[in-house]
């Protein structure tokens, strides 16, 4: 139960900061936060109470393996996770090297 | 002022209406669902990989990880064409790193290398995997661009092994619609699970799947690397 | 059937005849209204000969010799629709609409001579000429049209035939004023001769005409005079008829009666012309759409309330 | 004799032919500009033959598309209604095709020319030929598209013209579109026959909703009273060869929908349900009043105008609101008055433009201030106009007069006291205004550099010449076209009138009207007048310049003042000035500009801040999630 | 060789880790290879569209039947839109050279094909994670393609590309979150297997996963408050770009949105928020458009309407509205992709993307003032074109389904569409030219586009091959929700 609170708060903290911070960088930060907020919610949605990690070792039988179908949809988010954010940094130096400013008000020469 | 109100407002309908929809319904950590079930119990004889999250990664959703693959590959080649510049990119690391970086990235460099390679050959097996065992090289990697100020990589070594790991993976694949019929199908027989050379194709994909991340993440710090501001 | 063709080749001549001895007649009344002598009651004939013998008559181009002729076929053929006290000459072939569309040949005819002259006072008579005609058309079409809904026909001898017991002038007085007042235009008369007004355009369209030209409008002038009064006469005053015996002299009498109120129709209209002075031209189209119009529309509608069925 | 060209008397041969000959005349002009001028001729008149060859036979063909999603057939169908318009339809454009291959200037935009106006001819055709509703709304497109590209052939001049028609007649199509679309979803069917029988019984309202629709669109296609904005400028912006088409035949259309739908599909029983007046339904009434109103302001602003193109398409909207009244008038005088007079106007105004293209053409300007004196030098375009205002001016000479005489006959029968003066006093102020042309163009004093002037190319006096004969043999014997129009009204369920070849017998309490004793008794004046005026001696030729002027001699050729055609309606401009000031101009620019500002804050919203954007969007999700919580 | 779905996505892969190699080999090799790939999925898919139109070809990943393993469902609908995106793609492939100028061409042509291969993938995929990861690698490909353009209007490029990579990625999240909640009450995540869960699962987290997943495509198939983006991100990309954007991206973004609306939840709120959201978009598009200097962004605006236009098709829900939406659909493709190559064309000459500027090109570059007009005739849907068919069907398809009023929204939209399509094709036409010497498009370029022109025209005349296909392509998408 505490770690759909901890997902619920990662995700809005991601959100707050996309909406309320000026600053691009801190938005790009913002979405990785809301990435791993959702990846937690993931997570434990696929988590079984008392249940250990799906590998099956000797001594492990399959009876108490953790679902393992959510952790492969989060490996996958993170990596799409990591690539977005790469990608977003590097658009974002071009942007600093035209803008000379990140701020997200001043980032506007395509309006209405 | 306004706005921050007007944005706690707005998440707090959000996020309440998330968390109150989560807790109501799937209690947590109720008992698994149809499709996981199969996975867990018949997960290792039927794809042979000891790690049953290999097992869905590689195997029952194989193509995931496939498409997964591809984001890496176009995400890499999108900073590469972002921060692409005419001349190729000469590093003015002017921070000299101290004595004790030096040596010990001399001594470090190969464990690390050793130990990713570890990680994504034994992918089936033990915990991690391909994308795991590569970011644990690129660390290796990085820790060598720290220590040593003129250290660049070889461009075309790294795009050639990354190109071959990717050209595997989708090879595989197309030879297991060849083959069996199926795309990605595990053509290789499955051997006795927990032994290195078991579960078919799979340590076959997730060593691919290492060299590859391993050389696109470092080709990603390269490129930013290269870049001033 | 002979006679009927008789009378249709006499009544141009006659009525032709009448048309010239009543202007001299009204140029003597107006004489003697200004306190003068005028000239003889025959002073037109002698007019009509003198133009008709000219030994050398001015013309411009072949339009300009259609004009005068448009003018009198239009006349001539309007002048035969129209019920003259008894006959009823053709008028069961065409009926009160296509009257007033004959009406209008000899005008254009006049129009398209006068603009072919090439002289700028023609134009703007001509000009004059055609407002004053769009101007007094409005009052006198809604008093027609009083007329014409109260019978409920469009036949000017069948209108003339419904009013051998009560005059429509009785019926609907206000229509019968309204049509009169845009007579006095129909006319040419002051207040609105402006279009042939001698000071100002220089008697207007027919500044170019001279010789037979004129003499032939003259004629045209005479022959409309009576198609004017006459149609008035057909539509408010019973077309004449005041003795309904058969017989033809009963018919001559009805006809000498038609003459004698086209008469004192015309001798009334150059009574107001002798006094009046001129209206400017809008003057002239604002006066009619204004007070005439509003008349004839409560003639108008009052025609609908009392309307026979 | 012409068996052969039986089976080519089926609509979609025709529509086909033509559309075929509009892609070869193309790229025929791309070869040789002779070869397409012939080929457009070749094709035109072959199909204008044909239409006139097909007669008034039932012909019904049906095509179903293989995999349609709404499973219905398109119609093509010929009837005496829609033979009757195509007849005029395809005179008008084939002659005016003839008409303007006189011209002979070769240029790119010819090839389109030729090419569009076929296709325009086809098109309108295929509206008239259509049996069912969707075919009909294609083919009223594709006129759409056709008009407006020829009248962007002319030029920037047209700009602001050609976009106004396009945007007010696609409204109009689209209405169209939505009105069918409701009588489609109601009954199931969009075949006019199978429509005739179903659509008497639908309840007054649906009627009165679906017909307005169409109504709007025909009524913008027929410049009546609020949506007669785009006419002037299009009329008078477009091509001079083209305008005779443009509101010769294409604004026929607009009548020719009122009749199919009011008469042929809603048929005057189920008219009459929605409410009568004095014996019509109150449906015609609202637009017979509309006519009339359109055909007196309309007159009112021809009168003002000096530019010879914008004062005949003032005209042609006065002409068109007559027809539209005599639709309106249900009565089958009324009807028969209509469709006479739009006959009538079809070949009278198509003279007249085509005069004024000839005028435009030989004084290179538009203004008929700057023209004078013609008449003597190009006497056959001068005869043929002259005819054509007679016919205008609705003179018993002519054609004209029979179709407005029956218009009057059947306001007045009706006591329809507001529509009859204001219809007579439209057409005496189109006395006015088509006098102002004979004035300013053909009489008064011939400006020097005109001296050349003289008659154009026989291609282009053939085609006038026939139509001002035909209109002088309207006048003869009416009879011809009443005849025809007799047996579209028993087509349509109107009682028809009983016409003989030179009268048209109304009925106890009517007038009469004997066309041939009208032109006999002319004829015979004729010929007292000419003998009064030969006794006399002969007149001698004198110069136009040698007037009276009150004893003052003119100099040499002082053209400039002596030619009395500028402002020539001065005093009446200035009394009707504070009531046309154009407010109906004012009203539409002021609708679009209004727009224009709703469409600048709406552009606002995109403020180029991605944080604007973010808001947007979790805006979007709060809104979502709190309707999915209540909906559930 | 078995016509299987996989291939049109494993061999475009395959080639694209191959391309980084072939450089070293020769220059020119990306670029052929590229187009060759396309040119495979082409036939591919139209092999596949037959074989579809049978019966749809299922073909299971890895070996695994559903719901265990992923599986490819190629029905008339994806296999009909499989083959537009290869068409546009590869008539886009043909038209491309011209205008990418600077930077490496083999990473331009390795992330086309992905996007290509991305796309194809997005509209094949029966699995709801697959479908996230297709969409995840056709927007990131787009990303860098918009982050592509070098030289002076580089500025612009990227404002556009962070723009729509923020949004992008939190759309991204959400709809990752939709997919939790919907695994976390159904337990699986095959399409199919999902649409026969839902209605036992508790309706609140449904309904509430519903929302973020609409909020997470809306943005992809841009609806109103969700595409801010769009106009930005058509404006700064370079010409071939904004032209695949219009012809690909969209149009698998909002396959994917209406998917998961018929065959996921088969909702019928999901099904009214499209209709209204649909007619917002609609109006808001068409009206912005209409004060529009910029050429690029009044096309991007005009894009925007369309979406709408066909979101509103697809909201009503009923056989006749789908088979409208989807020809409009494939219009819009066809006739956007043309009207962006065109005005690419005119604004590399020109060298302005100032309306004002196109002044008289009529008599300058007449082949390509034609084909733009084509192509603007096409979308306003006048006679002989495409979008006419479209406007009739969806018409009569509203008024089927009883919304007269949305009916004459869309008329006047489409009025409006008519007003600012109309000045600019006036004035290339009936304006004088300036003197300035104007360089001709290429040969290969006038080719591509007098393709797209052909196939529009033929959509307007010969409609009814295309119906042959979309009805059993609605059938299809209808077959969930039951609809009439």
């Amino acid at each position: 139960m505490m770690f759909y609170f901890a997902s619920a708060a990662l995700i809005a903290i991601g959100i707050y900061m996309l909406m309320v911070k000026k600053n691009l960088i801190k938005m790009i930060l913002g979405l990785s936060v809301i990435d791993s907020g959702v990846n937690l919610l993931l997570i434990s949605i696929g988590y079984i109470n008392g249940k250990t990690a799906p590998i099956i070792q000797p001594g492990v039988s399959p009876s108490n393996v953790v679902d393992p179908l959510p952790q492969a949809l989060v490996l996958t988010n993170i990596v799409i996770g990591v690539s977005v954010t790469a990608l977003a940094l590097s658009v974002v130096i071009r942007v600093y090297k035209h803008y000379k400013t990140l701020n997200s008000s001043e980032v506007r020469d395509l309006k209405w | 002022m306004i706005k921050r109100l007007v944005s706690i407002i707005i998440l707090a309908v959000v996020i309440t209406s998330l968390f109150m929809v989560l807790s109501e319904t799937a209690p947590f950590g109720d008992d698994e669902t149809v499709v996981s079930h199969r996975y867990i119990y018949k997960g290792v004889d039927e794809t042979g990989s000891a790690n049953l999250v290999t097992a869905v990664v590689l195997n029952y959703r194989g193509f995931d990880t496939l498409g997964e693959v591809t984001v890496l590959f176009v995400a890499a080649t999108g900073v590469g064409a972002a921060l692409y510049t005419r001349k190729h990119p000469v590093r003015k690391n002017k921070v000299e790193a101290s004595l004790i970086v030096k040596t010990g990235s001399k001594l470090l460099f190969p464990m690390m290398l050793l130990f990713g390679a570890y990680i994504f050959v034994h992918g089936h097996l033990t915990p991690g995997g391909g994308f795991q065992g590569g970011a644990v090289i690129a660390t290796a990697f990085v820790f060598k661009y720290i220590s040593d100020t003129r250290y660049s990589i070889d461009h075309v070594g790294f795009t050639k092994m990354e190109s071959a790991s990717g050209m595997i993976f989708a090879g595989l694949g197309i030879m297991g619609l060849l083959l069996g019929g199926y795309f990605l199908l595990n053509i290789l027989p499955n051997g006795t699970p927990g032994e290195l050379i078991s579960a078919g194709i799979l340590p076959i994909i997730y060593i691919a799947i290492g060299i590859k991340v391993g050389a696109e993440l470092t080709g990603i710090i390269d490129r930013m690397m290269g870049v001033e501001a | 059937m002979i006679a009927e063709i008789l009378v249709l080749i006499f009544m141009p001549v006659f009525v032709s005849f009448m048309g010239l001895l009543f202007m001299g007649i009204q140029r003597k009344i107006t004489a003697r209204v200004q306190n003068r002598i005028g000239p003889p009651f025959y002073q037109q004939f002698i007019d009509v000969m003198k133009l008709f013998s000219k030994r050398e008559n001015i013309g411009h181009n072949w339009v300009f010799d259609i004009g005068p002729i448009f003018a009198i076929v239009g006349m001539l053929t309007t002048m035969l629709f129209i019920p003259m006290g008894g006959f009823r000459l053709l008028s069961m072939d065409g009926d009160l609409i296509v009257v007033m569309y004959l009406l209008v040949i000899s005008g254009l005819g006049m129009a398209l001579g006068a603009g072919a002259s090439g002289n700028p006072n023609a134009g703007i008579g001509v000009m004059r000429g055609l407002t004053l005609m769009m101007a007094y058309e409005m009052p006198f079409v809604i008093s027609v049209l009083a007329v014409m809904v109260y019978y409920h026909t469009t036949s000017l001898a069948e209108i003339v035939g419904m009013q051998s017991g009560m005059w429509a002038l009785i019926i609907l007085p206000l229509s019968a004023l309204v049509a009169d007042m845009a007579l006095q235009a129909q006319f040419g008369k002051k207040p609105f001769d402006q279009p042939i007004a001698p000071a100002e355009v220089a008697t207007g369209p027919i500044v170019e005409y001279g010789g037979k030209y004129l003499g032939m409008l003259m004629v045209a002038h005479s022959i409309g005079m009576f198609v004017e009064a006459g149609l008035f006469i057909d539509i408010f005053l019973g077309g004449g008829l005041l003795f309904h015996q058969p017989g033809i002299i009963w018919q001559v009498f009805n006809f000498l009666f038609w003459v004698l109120l086209v008469f004192a129709l015309y001798t009334l209209a150059v009574l107001v012309n002798a006094i009046m002075p001129r209206y400017r031209i809008d003057q002239a189209f604002v006066f009619y759409w204004k007070w005439p119009t509003i008349i004839a529309i409560i003639g108008l509608a009052y025609a609908l309330g009392v309307s026979v069925w | 004799m012409l068996e052969f060209l039986n089976p080519m008397l089926r609509p979609e041969w025709m529509i086909s032919l033509l559309f075929i000959g509009a892609l070869l005349t193309y790229f025929a002009g791309k070869v040789s500009s002779a070869l397409r001028t012939t080929f457009a001729i070749i094709f035109s008149v072959f199909v204008a033959f044909l239409v006139f060859l097909s007669g008034s036979r039932d012909v019904l063909t049906y095509w179903r598309p293989s995999a349609s999603p709404m499973g219905f057939r398109f119609v093509l169908s010929i009837n005496a209604l829609s033979w009757f318009f195509a007849l005029m339809i395809s005179m008008v454009s084939a002659l005016t095709i003839v008409y303007s291959a006189g011209f002979g200037k070769n240029t790119e935009k010819d090839n389109a020319f030729y090419g569009l106006n076929l296709l325009l001819m086809g098109a309108m055709l295929g509206v008239v030929f259509s049996g069912d509703m969707l075919s009909f709304f294609i083919f009223w497109e594709i006129m759409t598209l056709a008009s407006y590209l020829l009248t962007t052939l002319a030029g920037k001049r047209a700009e602001k013209g050609a976009l106004n028609y396009m945007i007010i007649s696609t409204a109009g199509a689209y209405s169209i579109l939505i009105g069918m679309t409701m009588i489609y979803t109601r009954f199931g069917t969009l075949e006019f026959s199978g429509l005739a029988s179903v659509m008497g019984g639908a309840d007054p309202m649906f009627l009165l909703i679906t017909l307005s629709m169409l109504g709007i669109g025909f009524a913008v296609k027929a410049a009546l009273a609020p949506f007669y904005v785009w006419a002037p400028p299009a009329y008078s912006e477009a091509p001079d060869s083209f305008t005779p088409v443009f509101s010769g035949a294409l604004s026929k259309l607009g009548p020719y929908g009122f009749t199919l739908f009011m008469y042929g599909i809603v048929g005057l029983p189920a008219l009459a349900k929605m409410g009568t007046f004095r014996g019509i339904s109150d449906f015609g009434y609202i637009i017979a009043l509309l006519g009339s109103i359109t055909a007196v302001i309309a007159t009112l602003y021809a009168i003002a105008q000096d530019d010879i193109k914008k004062l005949l398409a003032y005209s042609s909207i006065s002409q068109l609101g007559y027809v539209m009244m005599g639709i309106g008038i249900g009565t089958s005088i009324g009807v028969a008055g209509g469709l006479y007079h739009a006959l009538n106007h079809a070949i009278f105004k198509t003279t007249l433009f085509m005069g004024a293209g000839v005028l435009i053409y030989t004084t290179g300007s538009r203004k008929l201030s700057d023209m004078g004196g013609l008449g003597t030098k190009m006497p056959i375009t001068f005869l043929t106009m002259l005819i054509a205002i007679f016919a205008l001016a609705g003179i018993p000479m002519t054609g004209g007069f029979g179709s407005k005489w029956l218009l009057y006959e059947a306001a007045i029968d009706k006591k329809f006291v507001l529509i009859a003066p204001l219809a007579f006093i439209a057409s005496v102020g189109a006395f006015l205004y088509s006098f102002r042309i004979l004035q300013s163009a053909f009489l008064g004093q011939l400006p020097e550099r005109l001296k050349g002037a003289k008659d154009p190319s026989p291609l282009i006096t053939i085609p006038m010449l026939f139509f001002a004969g035909l209109l002088v043999l309207f006048g003869i014997a009416p009879g011809i076209p009443l005849g025809i129009i007799a047996s579209v009204e028993s087509y349509l369920g109107i009682p028809a009138l009983n016409v003989s070849t030179y009268s048209v017998y109304l009925g106890a309490n009517f007038g009469a009207y004997n066309a041939f004793t009208v032109m006999t008794v002319i004829t015979l004046a004729l010929l007292v007048a000419l003998a009064l005026f030969f006794i006399a001696k002969k007149s001698r030729k004198v110069g136009q310049t040698d007037t009276y002027m009150a004893g003052e001699v003119p100099e040499h050729h002082v053209d400039l003042y002596l030619h009395y055609s500028m402002n020539f309606y001065r005093p009446l401009e200035r009394i009707f000035a504070p009531y046309l000031r154009n407010r109906l101009e004012r009203l539409y620019d002021a609708f679009g500009s209004g727009y224009e500002l709703i469409s600048e804050g709406i552009r606002r919203i995109y403020t180029g801040d991605v944080q604007h954007y973010v808001y947007y969007v979790m805006v979007f999700l709060a809104v979502m999630i709190l309707a999915g919580w209540w909906w559930l | 060789m078995v016509i299987d779905p996989t291939l049109m996505i494993g061999v475009p892969l395959f080639i694209a880790f191959l391309i980084p190699v072939s450089t070293f080999i020769n220059r020119k090799f990306p670029r052929y290879l590229a187009g060759g790939t396309i040119l495979f999925n082409l036939i591919l898919s139209m092999l596949l569209l037959d074989a579809a139109l049978k019966s749809p070809v299922v073909s299971y990943l890895g070996g695994w039947k559903p719901p265990f393993g992923i599986v490819l469902y190629a029905g008339p609908l994806g296999a009909m839109l499989a083959l537009l995106i290869s068409t546009v793609s590869i008539l886009t492939w043909i038209y491309l050279p011209e205008y990418i100028e600077g930077g490496d061409k083999e990473k331009f042509y390795m992330l086309y094909l992905l996007l290509t291969a991305g796309a194809t993938g997005m509209v094949l995929t029966g699995d709801l994670f697959n479908l996230f990861v297709f969409t995840e690698i056709t927007a990131i490909a787009s990303f860098s393609l918009l982050a592509y353009s070098k030289g002076k209007d580089e500025k612009e490029a990227m404002e556009a590309t962070i723009k729509y990579m923020i949004i992008g990625s939190l759309s991204s999240a959400f709809f990752l979150i939709g997919i939790a909640l919907l695994y976390s009450v159904t337990g699986t995540l095959n399409m199919a297997d999902l649409s026969s869960r839902i209605p036992h699962a508790d309706p609140r987290t449904v309904a509430i996963s519903m929302m973020f997943i609409i909020t997470g495509l809306g943005v992809e198939a841009e609806m109103f408050p969700l595409n801010g983006w769009t106009p930005d991100a058509y404006t700064g990309a370079s010409h071939p770009v904004s032209a695949v954007f219009a012809g690909i991206v969209v149009k698998a973004g909002f396959y994917a949105l209406a998917r998961v609306i018929f065959s996921i939840y088969a909702s019928s709120t999901g099904l009214g928020i499209m209709l209204v959201f649909g007619i917002i978009t609609l109006i808001i598009g068409e009206s912005a458009a209409l004060r529009q200097t910029d050429l690029k962004r009044m096309l991007a605006y005009s894009s925007i309407g369309q979406m709408g236009l066909i979101i509103t098709a697809f909201g009503m829900g009923t056989q006749l509205s789908l088979v409208g939406g989807l020809y409009a659909l494939l219009n819009h493709a066809f006739a956007k992709t043309l009207l962006f190559m065109s005005a690419g064309a005119f604004i590399l000459s020109l060298g302005t993307r100032n309306i004002g500027a196109l002044d008289g090109m009529g008599k300058k570059m007449p082949v390509n003032s034609i084909l733009f007009t084509i192509g603007a005739f096409s979308i306003m849907g006048l006679p002989f074109f495409g979008g006419f068919i479209s406007k009739i069907v969806i018409i009569y398809a509203s008024m089927d389904a009883g919304y007269m009023l949305i009916a004459i929204l869309i008329l006047s939209a489409s009025v409006i569409e008519l007003v600012y399509f109309l000045r600019v094709v006036q004035r290339i036409w009936m304006r004088e030219p300036g003197d300035s010497e104007v360089k001709k498009a290429s040969n290969a370029s006038i080719i591509s586009m007098m393709v797209l022109a052909a196939i529009v025209i033929v959509m307007g005349i010969y409609p009814q091959a295309f119906f042959r296909i979309l009805g059993p392509a609605a059938g299809e998408l209808l077959k969930a929700i039951g609809g009439a």
